[in-house]
């Protein structure tokens, strides 16, 4: 089981891994929902290829980022199959009676396009800062601790309970199980889950003790050092900007 | 299944969000009153870092796998706040796996977070009626999840008619998946049943 | 000890867990700021539960500490954990912070430290720990041993003057094992903490012990390690053994080498050997009498009793 | 040994973590059948990964493992359970049914065996581990030590021919330890098991090894625990240690005991210097010459390598 490392690449050094993480998440996040919402495929597609600039200038290597991406495309690549069959529109094709639709085709491929962007976009903000730092982002910029606090530890413990998860999984390898979908494989692989959920639980209790020990009280304790160079109110200013025009010029463009 | 980012519908999205929020800041509040935070914190983290890797497990049915969700389960073991461990283990996912989508969380966080609420209130109502907890938990397993994909089917015909199919394509996809969590839940509640029962929420409220 | 401070005082303590395990009974015993406690008992004889109630996370009306002269549940919490600082088993219980540096300033920043102070205290707990580098790094990527370390600067950080800890050797390979040892040493002579500690590695546990307690639910035996180890009938009860060297010199006794100072690890006896010799004119005669067969196997049986059937 | 049966070949084995992480680089052994082997070495060394490796649980093209004369990734999976079982360090990873008697039965279960033939060999596992009430418990609620017995018998009940144990000494008190490593031995020299076990608890090494490998991602020496424990610029560099009672008969040579034997344990150690004395009419001298100091620091030095600074 691999351990999910998306900062594996956070120490290079590009105009966006020294973009401010609070600037970044900001101006990222309001990327990705401008891109997610627009609605004509020429747009969509200028979107996906600003996306892909970034993530040149990034340096990000690209097999890591298209192995990530590719998930996304194989994910909604049916629709690409099924949607051009179901949506009623200008017929292209005509197969034997099944109506091969112009609309359904663009329909479909304006979902991916928008889904690749904002994938790419999402892979580039993590993948070029560190997490704890995009975490501690996340604070700085006032999102409740509460839950900071609980992606923080769950990210943590992830890597911990992955290793436990791993090591059960070899011992019961070692006797001869494979996880097949039937009633037996199934029920015993609910043990394993079960002894899982059994073990992080007693974890619960032990962590919180430690954390007691150092004088916890639920509130989050992070030093957080950022600063906002010029530079970085510059690049959000420009993303915030495109973001913003996008929808403007899509307005426009349809009225 | 997550919804990724780029399928539906800007109102839907919206929507999602805005009762995702609500109910995690209820149950967060409810919670703080009730519960010392300082000790729930750590626990909800761990337990969704537990499911988290769990999810990641893959079951071959015929050519394809697929990846469990483990909704209903959740929902049994974590009581109400499976709610906001749902919330942060779908934005880890999004992030580090790129599962779903990230304009997406909210939605996801409502499709699978109110089942799980469901059938932790089924779960109880159920256990306080008598009824034998391993059935129970296959049934709240087998509904958690056919109650998500005919959740996600209803947001697929709310964002466009050309949906239509789709939506019930999704269902029909559920029902294996939906066998597979029963069962695996099921095994799950008989286990821990047997080796730690106060571990599950059934005589305290969460 | 005239006019020692008296760091920790335990009177009447006795603990049961909710689902009615008794894990504790009527414990009372007195550590000395200052000294090196160790607390040694079978698997589930309570060491972990009594350490719990040393900086308070046990919350217990039935039975009452003193730290430094104050009861602990009338202590403040930055008060309490700038007094009493425990290092748990696994590191992987202490460390639930991203990076290195997060953990070890977790509990100054509790403190309410200003942001400077945090800082030099990060330092200087893992300067002390050896890991002066790793601040940036993230904890699943150390080894063993270094987390180990990280989890034990996460509490120096808060500059405690009692330092408990839970089982610090335990899946060391042999060198990280001796660093840690020497390291808690360093912190008990050196910057004057006094350590308590359970351990089960009866090899490493005199150079960490002037003074050691059997705990057995309730406190079975108190006594140096000397003590202790003498009392065949008290380690055999209580699942326990001697170190091999202190076994070794019971024989050597019984083929005539006579001397009272029985070592317990391996630099004690080189010294005692060479001064036992030097005192007897540089030599040492060892032979067989009648009864020495004798003798022997009744050490053997003694000491060996884990291991009875096998010879 | 002319005509032993080969147990395990290892030839050229290579392998690295789908990270980058190289584990094992160049693997060459050969153990036979009815040895027992330790593997020893730092934190990290990949002996754990080498231990994948002997089950077949890491598929690796790159590097041929053969058991008893069959290339593993030929075997099938219920033959090659029955030839090799592998116990983990954390009983709590390996135990995951909720009864021990499920637990004990899921390996001949998934071998395919009728039931009877199941309840059989549960049987006789959990009687060898001295457990034979224990079916119906759950192993959740068991002692450390007897959790360790379970996971050793959930294997045994496969009947391997080869038994693998990944550090079976670890977080036990001194009873369980000395109870289990008897246990061990019992497999090896009245079931005729071979045994392959990796630890750090150099103490306890010499009992549960014929042989020993050091690894440390390759293999950097192979020889018997004397051979290994006398050369100390290998234990330096591999963050090893000697046994204490070899050290201190190294350090009794520098007073004039002389004997080539140098003891590894302390039951050996009685009966080296029984023997020793016997063998001189019934006496030794220890003495003093010029060259004595000297020597001792010299042994003091290369032995207590991981305590530098500290004497
Ligand atoms: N949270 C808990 N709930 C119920 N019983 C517990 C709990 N924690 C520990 N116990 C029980 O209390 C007793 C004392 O446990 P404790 O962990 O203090 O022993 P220990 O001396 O630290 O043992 P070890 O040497 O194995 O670490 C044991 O019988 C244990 O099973
Ligand atoms: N699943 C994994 N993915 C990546 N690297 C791993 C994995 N498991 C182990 N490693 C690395 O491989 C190396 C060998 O690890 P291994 O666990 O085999 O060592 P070991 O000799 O058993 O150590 P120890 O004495 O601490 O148990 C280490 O550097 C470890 O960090
Ligand atoms: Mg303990
Ligand atoms: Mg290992």
């Amino acid at each position: 089981m691999e351990y999910p490392e998306i900062d594996a690449y956070a120490s290079m050094d590009s105009p966006i891994h020294r973009f401010d993480p609070r600037a970044k998440i900001v101006s990222f996040t309001l990327l990705i929902f401008s891109f997610v919402f627009v609605n004509e495929i020429r747009i969509a597609l200028l979107g996906f290829l600003f996306s892909f600039l970034i993530l040149l200038i990034s340096r990000l290597p690209l097999a890591f980022a298209l192995k990530r991406i590719r998930m996304v495309f194989f994910f909604l690549f049916p629709l690409l199959l099924v949607m051009p069959l179901t949506v009623e529109g200008r017929e292209v094709l005509n197969i034997t009676g099944i109506s091969v639709s112009f609309d359904g085709l663009i329909f479909a491929s304006l979902i991916i396009i928008r889904a690749l962007a904002a994938v790419t976009l999402a892979l580039i903000m993590l993948a070029t800062t560190r997490f704890d730092i995009t975490i501690k982002a996340l604070y700085a910029l006032k999102v409740p601790g509460t839950l900071v606090q609980m992606l923080m530890f769950t990210y943590r413990y992830i890597f911990v309970i992955t290793d436990e998860f791993s090591r059960m999984w070899e011992s019961m390898e070692c006797k001869g199980f494979r996880l097949k979908a039937n009633y037996h494989g199934l029920s015993i692989f609910g043990n394993i889950l079960g002894m899982i959920i059994i073990k992080s639980y007693d974890r619960t209790r032990r962590v919180y003790e430690s954390m007691v020990a150092k004088g916890y009280s639920g509130k989050p304790n992070t030093l957080v050092h950022l600063h906002m160079s010029t530079k970085d109110y510059v690049l959000s200013t420009c993303m915030v900007g495109i973001a913003i025009f996008v929808h403007v010029y899509q307005l426009m463009f349809t009225v | 299944m997550h919804i990724s980012d780029g399928v539906l519908s800007f109102p839907v999205i919206i929507a999602g969000w805005a009762i995702a929020l609500l109910l995690n800041a209820v149950i967060l509040w409810r919670c703080k009153c009730r519960h010392d935070m300082a000790e729930e914190i750590p626990k909800i983290s761990i337990m969704t870092g537990a499911f988290f890797v769990a999810s990641l497990v893959h079951v071959s049915i015929g050519p394809t796998s697929v990846h469990l969700l483990l909704t209903g389960l959740l929902g049994v073991v974590l009581g109400i706040m499976a709610f906001p461990a749902m919330l942060v283990g779908l934005t880890l996912q999004a992030f580090l796996f790129q599962h779903g989508g990230i304009t997406t969380i909210g939605i996801n966080n409502v499709m699978m977070g109110v089942p799980a609420l469901l059938a932790y209130w089924l779960f109880r109502y159920g256990y306080s009626k008598g009824f034998n907890p391993s059935a129970l938990g296959t049934f709240c397993g087998a509904l958690g999840m056919i109650l998500s994909g005919i959740f996600l089917a209803l947001m697929l015909i709310t964002t466009g008619e050309q949906f239509t199919e789709i939506a019930y394509a999704v269902v029909v996809a559920h029902v294996p998946v939906m066998i597979i969590e029963g069962i695996i839940t099921g095994s799950v509640v008989t286990f821990v049943m047997k080796v730690r029962p106060e571990l599950l929420p059934l005589e305290r409220e969460v | 000890m005239i006019g020692a401070v008296e760091a920790i005082r335990v009177k009447g303590l006795s603990y049961s867990y909710s689902d009615g395990t008794k894990a504790l009974e009527d414990i009372d015993l007195t550590i000395n700021e200052g000294e090196k406690v160790v607390v040694v008992g079978p698997n589930g004889a309570g060491k972990t539960t009594f350490f719990l109630h040393l900086n308070g996370t046990i919350k217990n009306p039935g039975g009452d500490v003193w730290v430094f002269g104050k009861k602990i549940s009338d202590l403040k919490i930055e008060e309490r954990i700038h007094q009493v600082g425990v290092v748990f088993q696994d590191p992987d219980d202490q460390l639930f912070m991203p990076t290195v540096f997060d953990d070890v300033a977790f509990g100054p920043v509790n403190m309410g430290l200003d942001e400077k102070e945090v800082e030099m205290r990060v330092h200087k707990a893992l300067s002390k720990v050896g890991l002066e580098d790793f601040e940036e790094k993230v904890p699943h990527n150390l080894s063993y041993g270094q987390k180990k370390r990280v989890a034990l600067a996460a509490v120096l950080s808060m500059e405690p003057r009692v330092l408990v800890l839970d089982e610090p050797t335990a899946n060391l390979d042999p060198k990280s094992r001796a660093d840690f040892i020497n390291l808690i040493i360093d912190l008990n002579e050196i910057d004057g903490i006094t350590t308590i500690i359970a351990m089960h590695d009866v090899n490493a546990l005199p150079a960490l012990a002037d003074r050691v307690y059997v705990l057995n639910k309730r406190v079975v035996a108190e006594g140096s390690p000397r003590e202790i180890f003498s009392d065949w009938s008290l380690l055999k009860e209580n699942s326990l053994e001697a170190p091999d060297v202190f076994k070794l010199f019971k024989v050597l006794n019984c083929f005539g080498y006579s001397s009272d100072d029985l070592p317990l690890s391996f630099d004690e006896a080189v010294e005692i050997l060479t001064r036992t010799i030097e005192g007897t004119e540089g030599h040492i005669h060892l032979h067989i009498h009648e009864h020495t067969h004798k003798e022997i196997s009744d050490v053997m049986n003694s000491y060996n009793h884990h291991r009875n059937g096998k010879e």
